[in-house]
């Protein structure tokens, strides 16, 4: 099981180097090699490291631990084929190791990137309207359920494509560079990461690498169904490079416009989830 | 904020023994699968930073650090 | 009985009142006992502020006092929110849902800032409204099926009016999701980071028990 | 662009009573088109008033220190399911017991004027409303007595 997560975080840590890599390449420049992540991530672990002064230093270091334990969590949640609705309560919960990360330090910029969590918590609800379209079809949440329909109905991806979209921005707005990336984007240095240097980074890295490939993951588990796992790590790349596309080509909204387009499209996956309540019977 | 080298050690050692035992009590069939991974997602977080910061933690015998420029 | 958030592993009695773990509250249980532990054992951070146009900076300190109130406020949202991620009953959940409100409230009342009474105050606003909706919802699924359990309810055999579910999550984000938007963020002034997050996560918390509520019952 | 004129509205928290008083009007008026909603006779915890009793607004029927018929949804979990008194604490059990002095729960006990009935069965429901009391008025004496 350890093994598992060792290999995900650094199959996730690639695939983040792959996303700056085609984000370069449409923007035509070089780029870093697609292993820097890995290698930044090996590079902040070995950098001297203390607690600052002004710190929080219990909360401070406690959300590091937290933050690889819930998506360490999240992974074998996905694994194990439990509830999505696990998947999505972790995912929901990143926000408050978002806040306690930029909070703890008592930076003005890491406060900044805590704040526009804070914000953008509000918005990430068309996740749940995914999860209501695919229940009205699965009638189950587990995810080995899903996968289970889906080997007798075909891929979801096909039944509820709005849901799919909505699950695909979800993603969207967690991956760096993205239209929705307000939380650290680079104006507030780098959100609320900035404190948190040395090993704190590199344990920061392994989270986002564990994220990145649970998101992906599940994503292709959910919308495609089980497939040969080769398979199913090429389908998240080119889901990733398709992401990559849109960060490249899309600038970083404003906090408050991102929060309202993301609200916008909640809008419009509640009334295609009362139009489904209608149809279907 | 010192690093003491002893405890990181500690941390180190207690973290990656538990995970050992969870593995080999998991691959025998000791424990469920569900506790193995209680135990490996409490101590993986632990490994990593503990593995960190032992990599740079001072044993007590440094040189100055560089300040000026 | 549910197979929404998985299978159930124990149910803890006290009288009519049942409280079930079933993986999916199990996992918001113990973020929540976390995340309790942390506001318990961390000392608020110092946090920094730069005078605007210029290089000076200064940080803020919490006094003792104000920490002292902010603590105990921050534990008892997080009781709060323990006691809703696990209830099995209707009335009770929305107990406790009110009861993170108030303590959302409390835990930047203790600040000396405009701003952050301020938003507090529109939040104190929303939060008492919203109240009305919430209890209003238990007492609309009690009065139409004549029961307030979730289990029972989940067994079906009843019919819970769609209104009564609406009203519910209307309540649920009136106590903690609505002010997340603006009045949260002015809160997230405050300093005082192990408390100020109680605010945001028992806030997350319930909304995310109310959505299992809502698809079960 | 609309989207950032619906963001300048939202984003002030001035507006936030505004919106969600919106939302309750929406929904109220969804409630009101959706009656009438059926009234399910079979209720847990049913209530017969009687108007004459000398404990008017408590009288719950039954007899002082007896049993009382309730229906709850778990009776296999309230094994003192009615019995008003098993809720008293040991001192006040001995008072009722030996003396007048005690009479039901109602307004002799700690814990206030609780509808009894609910008291064997909802006990945590008890604890959660005195407990939201308690941290209002703990906010409320906190800034109160908060020197500037």
């Amino acid at each position: 099981m350890i093994e598992y997560l060792v290999c995900a975080a650094a199959f996730g840590l690639l695939l983040l180097g792959i996303h700056r890599k085609v984000i370069a390449r449409i923007q035509m420049r070089p780029g870093p090699p697609v292993w820097q992540e890995i290698l930044h991530a090996l590079k902040f672990s070995f950098k001297s490291t203390w607690v600052p002064r002004t710190a929080s230093a219990t909360l401070f270091v406690g959300i590091v631990l937290v933050a690889i334990a819930i998506w360490s969590a999240a992974l074998f949640v996905v694994l194990a084929g439990e509830s999505i609705l696990i998947l999505i309560g972790i995912y929901m919960l990143h926000k408050i190791v978002e806040h306690g990360f930029g909070l703890s330090s008592g930076s003005p910029y890491g406060k900044f990137g805590g704040v526009r969590s804070v914000i953008s918590a509000a918005s990430e609800i068309p996740l749940f309207v995914t999860i209501t379209a695919i229940y009205f079809f699965t009638g189950s949440l587990l995810l080995r359920d899903i996968v289970a329909y889906q080997a007798v109905h075909g891929p979801l991806l096909l039944i509820v494509p709005p849901a799919a979209i909505a699950m695909y921005l979800v993603i969207l707005s967690k991956l760096p560079f993205g239209p929705f990336s307000i939380v650290e984007s680079k104006e507030i240095v780098s959100g609320y990461k900035t404190e948190h240097f040395g090993v704190w980074r590199a344990a920061l890295a392994v989270t986002d690498g564990l994220k990145t490939f649970v998101l992906l993951y599940a994503f292709v588990l959910i919308f495609l169904g089980a497939l040969p796992f080769w398979l199913i790590l090429a389908l998240m790349t080119a889901v990733l490079v398709s992401l990559s596309f849109v960060c490249a080509i899309t600038p970083v909204l404003s906090p408050y416009d991102s929060v309202t387009v993301q609200s916008i499209i909640t809008g419009l996956m509640l009334a295609y989830i009362g139009y489904l309540w209608w149809v279907v019977p | 904020m010192a690093m003491k080298r002893k405890t990181v050690e500690y941390g180190l050692t207690a973290s990656a023994l538990i995970i050992v035992i969870a593995w080999i009590a998991l691959t025998t069939g000791a424990i469920p699968l569900w506790a193995a991974e209680a135990v490996f997602v409490v101590a993986f977080p632990a490994l990593v930073l503990t593995l960190g910061l032992w990599w740079r933690a001072g044993g007590g015998e440094e040189d100055f650090p560089f300040i000026g420029y | 009985m549910l197979s929404i958030g998985g299978q159930d592993l124990f149910v803890l009695e006290f009288g009519d009142i049942l409280h079930y773990f079933s993986p999916y509250t199990l996992t918001l249980f113990l973020l929540a006992v976390l995340f309790t532990g942390l506001a318990i054992i961390s000392r608020p951070e110092e946090q920094i502020e730069i005078a605007f146009g210029g290089d000076a900076y200064y940080a803020k300190e919490t006094t003792l006092p104000e920490m002292r109130f902010r603590r105990f406020m921050a534990i008892a949202c997080g009781l709060a929110s323990i006691g809703a991620m696990v209830s099995g009953d209707l009335f009770n959940y929305t107990l406790f849902t009110s009861m993170v409100g108030i303590t959302n409230v409390g835990i930047v009342a203790a600040v000396k800032n405009r701003h952050v009474l301020n938003a507090a105050y529109a939040y104190g606003i929303v939060a008492m409204i919203a109240t009305l909706p919430l209890f209003g919802s238990a007492a609309l699924i009690v009065a139409t099926t004549g029961t307030l359990s979730i289990p029972a309810l989940a067994a079906g055999g009843q019919a819970v009016p769609l209104v009564g579910k609406a009203l519910l999550v209307l309540g649920v984000v009136g106590e903690g999701m609505a002010p997340f938007y603006a009045a949260k963020a002015e809160m997230f002034r405050a300093p005082g980071a192990p408390y100020v997050i109680m605010c945001s996560l028992s806030s997350l918390l319930i909304f995310l028990r109310v959505v299992e509520i809502v698809t079960t019952i | 662009m609309i989207v950032s004129r619906i963001s300048r509205f939202i984003s002030d928290y001035q507006n936030l009573v505004a919106l969600f008083a919106g939302a309750c009007i929406l929904i109220s008026l969804f409630g009101i088109l959706s009656l009438p909603l059926a009234y399910e006779e079979n209720q847990i915890y049913p209530k017969a008033i009687d108007r004459t009793s000398a404990l008017d607004p408590y009288d719950r029927g039954g007899t002082p220190f007896n049993t009382t018929t309730v229906v709850a949804q778990y009776p296999e979990n309230s094994p003192y399911l009615g019995y008003v008194t098993a809720y008293l604490t040991p001192l006040s059990k001995y008072l009722a017991d030996h003396t007048l002095h005690a009479g039901t729960t109602i307004v002799s006990h700690p814990g206030g004027i609780i509808d009894e009935i609910l008291y064997n069965t909802r006990g945590l429901d008890t604890v959660v409303e005195t407990s939201i009391l308690l941290s209002a008025f703990a906010i409320a004496s906190y800034l109160f007595r908060r020197t500037e």
